[in-house]
Protein backbone atom coordinates (compact mmCIF):
# COMPACT_ATOMS: atom_id res chain seq x y z
CA UNK A 1 0.00 0.00 0.00
CA UNK A 2 1.31 3.34 -0.76
CA UNK A 3 0.94 5.97 1.94
CA UNK A 4 0.90 9.55 2.73
CA UNK A 5 0.99 11.03 5.87
CA UNK A 6 1.35 14.69 6.28
CA UNK A 7 1.39 17.45 8.86
CA UNK A 8 1.15 20.87 8.39
CA UNK A 9 0.32 24.37 8.42
CA UNK A 10 -0.26 25.15 4.98
CA UNK A 11 -3.20 24.50 2.70
CA UNK A 12 -3.76 21.42 0.89
CA UNK A 13 -4.81 20.69 -2.58
CA UNK A 14 -7.80 18.06 -2.51
CA UNK A 15 -7.71 17.27 -6.45
CA UNK A 16 -4.10 17.18 -6.80
CA UNK A 17 -4.34 14.29 -3.79
CA UNK A 18 -6.79 12.76 -5.63
CA UNK A 19 -5.41 12.71 -8.94
CA UNK A 20 -2.17 10.79 -7.02
CA UNK A 21 -5.05 8.14 -5.47
CA UNK A 22 -6.11 7.20 -8.71
CA UNK A 23 -3.07 7.11 -10.00
CA UNK A 24 -1.51 4.45 -7.95
CA UNK A 25 -2.27 1.42 -9.36
CA UNK A 26 -4.53 0.53 -13.08
CA UNK A 27 -6.72 -1.88 -10.57
CA UNK A 28 -7.95 0.94 -8.39
CA UNK A 29 -11.83 0.63 -8.93
CA UNK A 30 -12.84 3.12 -6.08
CA UNK A 31 -11.52 6.29 -4.78
CA UNK A 32 -13.21 8.35 -1.81
CA UNK A 33 -11.99 11.36 -0.26
CA UNK A 34 -13.05 12.94 2.98
CA UNK A 35 -12.33 17.15 3.67
CA UNK A 36 -13.14 18.85 6.64
CA UNK A 37 -13.95 22.13 6.78
CA UNK A 38 -13.94 24.62 9.42
CA UNK A 39 -17.37 25.73 9.96
CA UNK A 40 -18.15 28.79 11.31
CA UNK A 41 -19.89 28.55 13.98
CA UNK A 42 -18.44 26.63 17.43
CA UNK A 43 -19.94 23.13 18.23
CA UNK A 44 -20.19 22.57 22.29
CA UNK A 45 -19.62 19.68 23.81
CA UNK A 46 -22.78 18.24 23.90
CA UNK A 47 -22.90 18.26 20.36
CA UNK A 48 -25.26 21.05 19.96
CA UNK A 49 -24.94 23.49 17.36
CA UNK A 50 -25.00 27.19 17.61
CA UNK A 51 -25.67 29.58 15.36
CA UNK A 52 -24.95 32.38 17.59
CA UNK A 53 -21.62 31.36 18.30
CA UNK A 54 -20.10 32.33 15.34
CA UNK A 55 -15.98 32.00 15.36
CA UNK A 56 -13.40 34.13 14.50
CA UNK A 57 -10.38 31.26 13.78
CA UNK A 58 -9.98 27.67 15.26
CA UNK A 59 -6.58 26.52 16.36
CA UNK A 60 -4.85 23.27 16.30
CA UNK A 61 -1.86 22.45 18.01
CA UNK A 62 -0.46 18.68 17.93
CA UNK A 63 2.54 16.66 19.92
CA UNK A 64 5.04 16.74 16.97
CA UNK A 65 6.95 13.52 16.60
CA UNK A 66 3.81 11.28 18.31
CA UNK A 67 1.62 12.39 16.04
CA UNK A 68 3.09 11.34 12.73
CA UNK A 69 3.94 7.77 14.74
CA UNK A 70 0.26 7.20 15.41
CA UNK A 71 -1.02 8.14 12.13
CA UNK A 72 0.96 5.67 10.95
CA UNK A 73 -0.01 2.81 13.16
CA UNK A 74 -3.67 3.74 12.47
CA UNK A 75 -3.03 3.62 8.51
CA UNK A 76 -1.62 0.54 9.42
CA UNK A 77 -4.50 -1.12 11.27
CA UNK A 78 -6.53 0.59 8.35
CA UNK A 79 -4.67 -1.53 5.73
CA UNK A 80 -4.60 -4.97 8.06
CA UNK A 81 -8.66 -4.73 8.28
CA UNK A 82 -9.40 -3.84 4.45
CA UNK A 83 -7.95 -4.18 1.26
CA UNK A 84 -6.37 -0.94 0.02
CA UNK A 85 -4.10 0.38 -2.42
CA UNK A 86 -3.22 3.98 -1.28
CA UNK A 87 -4.49 6.12 1.88
CA UNK A 88 -3.50 9.48 2.49
CA UNK A 89 -3.88 11.43 5.80
CA UNK A 90 -3.53 15.55 5.70
CA UNK A 91 -3.83 17.36 9.01
CA UNK A 92 -3.50 21.20 9.31
CA UNK A 93 -2.46 22.53 12.32
CA UNK A 94 -1.58 26.12 13.38
CA UNK A 95 -4.64 29.20 12.52
CA UNK A 96 -6.77 28.48 10.51
CA UNK A 97 -10.05 30.74 9.42
CA UNK A 98 -14.09 29.97 8.91
CA UNK A 99 -14.29 27.98 6.09
CA UNK A 100 -10.99 26.54 5.57
CA UNK A 101 -9.66 23.21 5.02
CA UNK A 102 -8.64 21.16 7.93
CA UNK A 103 -8.26 17.71 7.54
CA UNK A 104 -8.28 15.24 4.53
CA UNK A 105 -8.22 11.47 4.55
CA UNK A 106 -8.37 9.86 0.97
CA UNK A 107 -8.64 5.97 -0.09
CA UNK A 108 -7.70 4.57 -2.67
CA UNK A 109 -9.24 0.74 -3.19
CA UNK A 110 -10.53 -2.09 -6.15
CA UNK A 111 -14.07 -2.00 -4.33
CA UNK A 112 -15.74 0.82 -2.95
CA UNK A 113 -16.52 -0.89 0.44
CA UNK A 114 -13.31 -0.95 1.69
CA UNK A 115 -12.13 2.82 0.64
CA UNK A 116 -15.42 3.80 2.37
CA UNK A 117 -15.16 1.93 5.37
CA UNK A 118 -11.34 2.55 5.87
CA UNK A 119 -11.66 6.56 5.57
CA UNK A 120 -14.68 6.48 7.77
CA UNK A 121 -12.44 4.43 10.24
CA UNK A 122 -9.46 6.65 9.94
CA UNK A 123 -11.83 9.75 10.39
CA UNK A 124 -12.83 8.11 13.76
CA UNK A 125 -9.35 7.51 15.18
CA UNK A 126 -8.41 11.25 13.78
CA UNK A 127 -10.84 12.36 16.02
CA UNK A 128 -10.29 10.46 19.24
CA UNK A 129 -6.83 9.09 19.44
CA UNK A 130 -4.65 11.51 17.35
CA UNK A 131 -2.68 13.66 19.74
CA UNK A 132 -4.40 17.40 18.39
CA UNK A 133 -6.20 19.96 20.71
CA UNK A 134 -8.10 22.15 19.22
CA UNK A 135 -9.50 25.47 20.42
CA UNK A 136 -11.93 28.61 18.82
CA UNK A 137 -11.33 32.35 19.53
CA UNK A 138 -14.43 34.28 19.54
CA UNK A 139 -14.71 38.12 20.25
CA UNK A 140 -11.08 37.71 21.14
CA UNK A 141 -11.82 34.99 23.98
CA UNK A 142 -9.96 31.60 23.15
CA UNK A 143 -11.78 28.19 24.26
CA UNK A 144 -10.89 24.96 24.09
CA UNK A 145 -12.97 22.60 22.19
CA UNK A 146 -14.02 19.49 24.80
CA UNK A 147 -14.12 16.20 22.75
CA UNK A 148 -17.43 15.03 21.37
CA UNK A 149 -19.38 11.88 23.01
CA UNK A 150 -20.81 11.27 19.48
CA UNK A 151 -17.40 11.17 18.06
CA UNK A 152 -16.03 8.63 20.57
CA UNK A 153 -19.18 6.70 19.89
CA UNK A 154 -18.12 6.62 16.36
CA UNK A 155 -14.71 5.38 17.09
CA UNK A 156 -15.97 2.49 19.33
CA UNK A 157 -18.04 0.66 17.02
CA UNK A 158 -14.64 -0.59 14.84
CA UNK A 159 -13.70 -2.46 18.19
CA UNK A 160 -16.69 -4.05 18.56
CA UNK A 161 -16.50 -5.06 15.13
CA UNK A 162 -12.71 -6.23 15.66
CA UNK A 163 -14.57 -8.37 18.47
CA UNK A 164 -17.64 -10.30 16.60
CA UNK B 1 16.37 16.44 34.60
CA UNK B 2 12.74 15.63 32.95
CA UNK B 3 11.47 17.62 30.06
CA UNK B 4 7.74 18.91 30.53
CA UNK B 5 5.20 18.81 27.94
CA UNK B 6 1.64 20.04 28.54
CA UNK B 7 -0.93 20.09 26.01
CA UNK B 8 -4.35 21.71 25.46
CA UNK B 9 -6.13 23.27 28.08
CA UNK B 10 -3.53 22.23 30.41
CA UNK B 11 -0.96 24.13 28.45
CA UNK B 12 -3.23 27.37 29.51
CA UNK B 13 -2.59 26.25 33.71
CA UNK B 14 1.49 25.67 33.26
CA UNK B 15 2.37 28.77 31.45
CA UNK B 16 4.53 29.79 34.65
CA UNK B 17 6.22 26.04 34.92
CA UNK B 18 9.65 25.29 34.37
CA UNK B 19 11.05 23.18 30.99
CA UNK B 20 12.65 20.78 33.36
CA UNK B 21 12.22 19.00 36.60
CA UNK B 22 13.79 16.11 38.86
CA UNK B 23 11.36 13.26 39.86
CA UNK B 24 11.27 9.50 39.56
CA UNK B 25 7.42 9.22 38.04
CA UNK B 26 5.15 11.32 35.89
CA UNK B 27 2.94 10.68 39.19
CA UNK B 28 5.92 13.51 41.60
CA UNK B 29 5.83 15.39 38.92
CA UNK B 30 1.99 15.51 39.29
CA UNK B 31 2.46 15.84 43.11
CA UNK B 32 5.72 18.69 42.71
CA UNK B 33 3.73 20.88 40.44
CA UNK B 34 0.38 20.61 42.87
CA UNK B 35 2.50 21.92 45.46
CA UNK B 36 3.25 25.01 43.57
CA UNK B 37 0.74 25.33 41.05
CA UNK B 38 -2.48 24.10 42.46
CA UNK B 39 -4.71 24.82 39.43
CA UNK B 40 -2.58 22.82 37.34
CA UNK B 41 -2.34 20.13 39.70
CA UNK B 42 -6.08 20.18 39.84
CA UNK B 43 -6.28 20.02 36.19
CA UNK B 44 -3.77 16.90 35.96
CA UNK B 45 -5.88 14.80 38.15
CA UNK B 46 -8.56 14.70 35.87
CA UNK B 47 -9.27 11.03 34.91
CA UNK B 48 -9.13 11.71 31.52
CA UNK B 49 -5.64 13.14 30.99
CA UNK B 50 -3.08 10.67 29.59
CA UNK B 51 0.81 10.68 30.34
CA UNK B 52 3.28 9.98 27.44
CA UNK B 53 7.08 9.35 28.09
CA UNK B 54 9.38 9.88 25.44
CA UNK B 55 5.92 9.97 22.99
CA UNK B 56 4.50 6.59 24.39
CA UNK B 57 1.29 6.27 26.39
CA UNK B 58 2.72 5.38 30.02
CA UNK B 59 1.06 4.63 33.29
CA UNK B 60 1.80 7.37 36.02
CA UNK B 61 4.28 5.18 37.81
CA UNK B 62 6.63 4.89 35.35
CA UNK B 63 10.11 5.00 35.84
CA UNK B 64 11.76 7.82 34.75
CA UNK B 65 15.18 8.83 33.51
CA UNK B 66 17.63 11.23 32.74
CA UNK B 67 16.28 13.14 29.50
CA UNK B 68 12.96 11.34 29.95
CA UNK B 69 10.57 13.46 27.51
CA UNK B 70 7.08 13.80 30.11
CA UNK B 71 4.42 15.42 28.19
CA UNK B 72 0.55 16.05 29.33
CA UNK B 73 -2.01 15.02 27.08
CA UNK B 74 -5.78 16.10 27.98
CA UNK B 75 -8.60 14.54 25.62
CA UNK B 76 -7.53 14.90 21.64
CA UNK B 77 -10.01 16.69 19.67
CA UNK B 78 -8.71 16.43 16.34
CA UNK B 79 -10.03 15.99 12.68
CA UNK C 1 -30.46 21.06 -0.24
CA UNK C 2 -28.85 21.90 -2.93
CA UNK C 3 -28.87 18.93 -5.98
CA UNK C 4 -26.53 18.65 -9.11
CA UNK C 5 -27.19 15.57 -11.13
CA UNK C 6 -25.82 15.28 -14.29
CA UNK C 7 -25.82 11.73 -17.00
CA UNK C 8 -23.02 12.34 -19.85
CA UNK C 9 -20.26 11.24 -21.56
CA UNK C 10 -17.47 13.82 -21.23
CA UNK C 11 -15.62 13.88 -18.68
CA UNK C 12 -16.20 15.32 -15.15
CA UNK C 13 -13.43 17.41 -13.01
CA UNK C 14 -13.68 16.47 -9.02
CA UNK C 15 -12.11 19.34 -7.99
CA UNK C 16 -14.62 21.83 -9.85
CA UNK C 17 -17.21 19.27 -7.94
CA UNK C 18 -15.51 19.23 -4.70
CA UNK C 19 -15.36 23.40 -4.51
CA UNK C 20 -18.91 23.97 -5.57
CA UNK C 21 -20.07 21.07 -2.77
CA UNK C 22 -17.45 22.86 -0.20
CA UNK C 23 -18.82 26.02 -1.06
CA UNK C 24 -22.89 26.09 -0.80
CA UNK C 25 -22.33 27.20 2.91
CA UNK C 26 -20.65 28.38 5.63
CA UNK C 27 -21.90 25.16 7.77
CA UNK C 28 -20.36 22.76 5.83
CA UNK C 29 -17.83 20.58 8.01
CA UNK C 30 -17.78 17.72 6.09
CA UNK C 31 -16.93 16.46 2.36
CA UNK C 32 -17.23 13.32 1.22
CA UNK C 33 -16.79 12.68 -2.68
CA UNK C 34 -16.70 8.99 -4.12
CA UNK C 35 -15.64 8.47 -7.26
CA UNK C 36 -15.82 5.36 -9.95
CA UNK C 37 -13.29 4.00 -11.71
CA UNK C 38 -13.05 1.66 -14.77
CA UNK C 39 -10.41 -1.26 -13.72
CA UNK C 40 -8.21 -2.55 -16.50
CA UNK C 41 -9.81 -6.19 -15.75
CA UNK C 42 -13.43 -7.32 -15.93
CA UNK C 43 -15.08 -8.65 -12.29
CA UNK C 44 -17.07 -12.03 -13.32
CA UNK C 45 -20.90 -12.38 -11.56
CA UNK C 46 -19.48 -14.15 -8.60
CA UNK C 47 -17.50 -10.78 -7.89
CA UNK C 48 -14.02 -12.50 -8.64
CA UNK C 49 -11.02 -10.57 -9.99
CA UNK C 50 -8.97 -12.07 -12.56
CA UNK C 51 -6.18 -9.95 -13.63
CA UNK C 52 -6.24 -12.20 -16.70
CA UNK C 53 -9.36 -10.44 -18.22
CA UNK C 54 -7.56 -7.36 -19.36
CA UNK C 55 -10.44 -5.12 -21.06
CA UNK C 56 -10.30 -3.05 -23.64
CA UNK C 57 -13.10 -0.87 -23.33
CA UNK C 58 -16.00 -0.19 -20.99
CA UNK C 59 -19.55 0.92 -22.38
CA UNK C 60 -22.07 2.46 -20.40
CA UNK C 61 -25.65 2.24 -21.69
CA UNK C 62 -28.80 3.71 -19.74
CA UNK C 63 -32.62 5.02 -20.34
CA UNK C 64 -32.69 8.78 -20.66
CA UNK C 65 -35.28 10.56 -19.07
CA UNK C 66 -36.06 7.67 -16.59
CA UNK C 67 -32.62 7.38 -14.83
CA UNK C 68 -32.47 11.13 -14.50
CA UNK C 69 -35.79 10.63 -12.68
CA UNK C 70 -34.80 7.82 -10.56
CA UNK C 71 -31.72 9.77 -9.37
CA UNK C 72 -33.87 12.67 -8.52
CA UNK C 73 -35.81 9.94 -6.54
CA UNK C 74 -32.83 8.64 -4.62
CA UNK C 75 -31.06 11.74 -4.13
CA UNK C 76 -34.52 12.81 -2.37
CA UNK C 77 -34.41 9.70 -0.24
CA UNK C 78 -31.03 10.70 0.97
CA UNK C 79 -32.20 14.26 2.19
CA UNK C 80 -35.16 12.99 4.18
CA UNK C 81 -32.65 10.35 5.65
CA UNK C 82 -30.23 12.48 6.76
CA UNK C 83 -28.85 15.72 7.18
CA UNK C 84 -27.52 17.21 4.13
CA UNK C 85 -26.62 20.46 2.36
CA UNK C 86 -25.30 19.46 -1.33
CA UNK C 87 -25.13 16.62 -3.05
CA UNK C 88 -23.85 15.60 -6.58
CA UNK C 89 -24.29 12.58 -8.98
CA UNK C 90 -22.70 12.37 -11.98
CA UNK C 91 -23.00 9.58 -14.12
CA UNK C 92 -20.47 8.95 -17.32
CA UNK C 93 -22.59 6.79 -20.44
CA UNK C 94 -21.43 5.52 -23.66
CA UNK C 95 -17.51 4.29 -24.44
CA UNK C 96 -15.06 4.34 -21.22
CA UNK C 97 -11.23 3.34 -21.59
CA UNK C 98 -9.49 1.92 -18.65
CA UNK C 99 -8.50 3.84 -15.74
CA UNK C 100 -11.11 6.62 -16.80
CA UNK C 101 -13.38 8.01 -14.26
CA UNK C 102 -17.15 6.33 -14.57
CA UNK C 103 -19.30 8.07 -11.35
CA UNK C 104 -18.66 10.62 -8.43
CA UNK C 105 -21.31 11.36 -5.93
CA UNK C 106 -20.19 14.11 -3.79
CA UNK C 107 -22.68 15.02 -0.35
CA UNK C 108 -21.48 17.87 1.93
CA UNK C 109 -22.97 17.98 5.63
CA UNK C 110 -22.28 19.94 8.89
CA UNK C 111 -21.16 16.55 10.10
CA UNK C 112 -19.06 13.65 8.84
CA UNK C 113 -21.50 10.43 9.57
CA UNK C 114 -24.34 12.30 7.37
CA UNK C 115 -21.52 12.64 4.14
CA UNK C 116 -20.45 9.39 4.67
CA UNK C 117 -23.65 7.41 5.01
CA UNK C 118 -25.41 9.01 2.07
CA UNK C 119 -22.66 8.71 0.21
CA UNK C 120 -22.72 4.77 0.54
CA UNK C 121 -26.40 5.06 0.18
CA UNK C 122 -26.33 6.81 -3.27
CA UNK C 123 -23.93 4.52 -4.38
CA UNK C 124 -25.40 1.24 -3.57
CA UNK C 125 -28.83 2.44 -5.10
CA UNK C 126 -26.66 3.20 -8.35
CA UNK C 127 -25.39 -0.37 -8.82
CA UNK C 128 -28.59 -1.55 -7.90
CA UNK C 129 -31.36 1.09 -9.33
CA UNK C 130 -30.60 2.90 -11.48
CA UNK C 131 -31.32 2.34 -15.02
CA UNK C 132 -27.59 1.66 -16.50
CA UNK C 133 -26.21 -1.34 -18.44
CA UNK C 134 -22.70 -2.25 -18.61
CA UNK C 135 -20.65 -4.18 -21.18
CA UNK C 136 -17.04 -4.89 -21.63
CA UNK C 137 -14.95 -5.09 -25.22
CA UNK C 138 -11.92 -7.78 -24.87
CA UNK C 139 -10.44 -8.73 -28.08
CA UNK C 140 -13.13 -7.45 -29.93
CA UNK C 141 -15.54 -9.12 -27.99
CA UNK C 142 -18.80 -7.66 -26.06
CA UNK C 143 -20.33 -8.79 -23.28
CA UNK C 144 -22.66 -7.48 -20.81
CA UNK C 145 -21.77 -7.63 -17.17
CA UNK C 146 -24.14 -9.36 -15.00
CA UNK C 147 -25.09 -7.44 -11.33
CA UNK C 148 -23.14 -8.65 -8.57
CA UNK C 149 -25.03 -10.63 -5.79
CA UNK C 150 -22.65 -8.17 -3.09
CA UNK C 151 -23.98 -5.05 -4.89
CA UNK C 152 -27.44 -6.44 -4.24
CA UNK C 153 -26.44 -7.41 -0.82
CA UNK C 154 -24.72 -4.13 -0.08
CA UNK C 155 -27.92 -2.01 -1.46
CA UNK C 156 -30.70 -4.42 1.27
CA UNK C 157 -28.56 -2.84 4.24
CA UNK C 158 -30.85 0.64 4.04
CA UNK C 159 -33.87 -1.49 3.87
CA UNK C 160 -33.19 -3.60 6.90
CA UNK C 161 -31.77 -0.05 8.44
CA UNK C 162 -35.29 2.06 7.57
CA UNK C 163 -37.58 -0.90 9.30
CA UNK C 164 -35.37 -0.74 12.07
CA UNK D 1 -49.37 2.00 -32.10
CA UNK D 2 -47.01 1.45 -29.02
CA UNK D 3 -43.48 1.88 -29.18
CA UNK D 4 -40.55 -0.40 -27.78
CA UNK D 5 -37.22 -0.63 -26.01
CA UNK D 6 -34.58 -3.23 -25.08
CA UNK D 7 -32.13 -2.30 -23.14
CA UNK D 8 -28.76 -4.69 -22.10
CA UNK D 9 -28.13 -7.76 -23.19
CA UNK D 10 -31.92 -7.79 -24.34
CA UNK D 11 -30.92 -5.39 -27.13
CA UNK D 12 -28.51 -7.59 -28.68
CA UNK D 13 -31.80 -9.95 -29.17
CA UNK D 14 -34.08 -7.45 -30.47
CA UNK D 15 -31.72 -6.02 -33.23
CA UNK D 16 -34.43 -7.18 -35.98
CA UNK D 17 -37.56 -6.54 -33.84
CA UNK D 18 -39.82 -3.43 -35.47
CA UNK D 19 -39.82 -0.20 -33.14
CA UNK D 20 -43.67 -0.37 -32.90
CA UNK D 21 -46.11 -3.17 -32.17
CA UNK D 22 -49.96 -3.21 -31.68
CA UNK D 23 -50.83 -4.82 -28.31
CA UNK D 24 -52.82 -4.22 -25.02
CA UNK D 25 -50.26 -5.16 -22.21
CA UNK D 26 -46.92 -5.84 -21.68
CA UNK D 27 -46.91 -9.68 -21.78
CA UNK D 28 -49.07 -9.71 -24.75
CA UNK D 29 -46.13 -7.81 -26.70
CA UNK D 30 -43.94 -11.09 -25.16
CA UNK D 31 -46.11 -13.72 -26.51
CA UNK D 32 -46.25 -11.50 -29.96
CA UNK D 33 -42.34 -11.12 -29.63
CA UNK D 34 -41.68 -14.59 -29.02
CA UNK D 35 -43.44 -16.50 -31.79
CA UNK D 36 -41.08 -14.52 -34.29
CA UNK D 37 -38.04 -14.02 -32.30
CA UNK D 38 -38.02 -17.03 -29.83
CA UNK D 39 -34.35 -16.16 -28.19
CA UNK D 40 -35.77 -12.63 -27.31
CA UNK D 41 -38.55 -14.45 -26.07
CA UNK D 42 -36.75 -16.73 -24.15
CA UNK D 43 -34.74 -13.67 -22.42
CA UNK D 44 -37.78 -11.73 -21.61
CA UNK D 45 -39.52 -14.56 -19.98
CA UNK D 46 -36.49 -14.59 -17.02
CA UNK D 47 -37.72 -13.30 -13.85
CA UNK D 48 -34.97 -10.78 -13.42
CA UNK D 49 -36.55 -8.73 -16.24
CA UNK D 50 -38.94 -5.45 -15.53
CA UNK D 51 -40.90 -3.78 -17.99
CA UNK D 52 -41.82 -0.22 -17.59
CA UNK D 53 -44.75 1.95 -19.48
CA UNK D 54 -43.76 5.69 -19.93
CA UNK D 55 -40.23 5.23 -17.73
CA UNK D 56 -42.41 3.82 -14.86
CA UNK D 57 -41.93 0.29 -13.74
CA UNK D 58 -44.99 -1.28 -14.22
CA UNK D 59 -47.09 -5.32 -14.08
CA UNK D 60 -46.73 -7.33 -17.07
CA UNK D 61 -51.33 -7.13 -17.70
CA UNK D 62 -50.75 -3.11 -17.32
CA UNK D 63 -53.28 -1.50 -20.22
CA UNK D 64 -51.29 -0.02 -22.99
CA UNK D 65 -52.62 2.97 -25.16
CA UNK D 66 -51.79 4.64 -28.27
CA UNK D 67 -48.18 5.77 -27.77
CA UNK D 68 -46.97 4.20 -25.04
CA UNK D 69 -43.73 3.57 -24.62
CA UNK D 70 -42.90 0.24 -23.05
CA UNK D 71 -39.37 -0.53 -22.06
CA UNK D 72 -37.49 -4.13 -21.35
CA UNK D 73 -34.81 -3.75 -18.72
CA UNK D 74 -32.69 -6.57 -17.40
CA UNK D 75 -30.65 -6.44 -14.28
CA UNK D 76 -29.25 -2.47 -13.91
CA UNK D 77 -25.29 -2.43 -13.06
CA UNK D 78 -24.56 1.24 -13.00
CA UNK D 79 -21.94 2.73 -10.58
Amino acid sequence: MTVRIRIQQQDFDLAEEYQLLRQTDSVVGAVVTFAGLVRDFEVSAEGHDSLANSIDSLSLQHYPGMTESLLEKIVEQANERWNLIATTVIHRVGDLAPREQIVLVGVASQHRADAFEAAQFLMDYLKTQATFWKSVSRNGEQRWIESKASDQHAARRWERAADE
Amino acid sequence: MINLLFFGRLGDFAKDVPSTIEASTPAEIRELLAVEFPDLGKALHQPQVLVSVNKMIVDWDQPLFDGSEVAFLPPVTGG
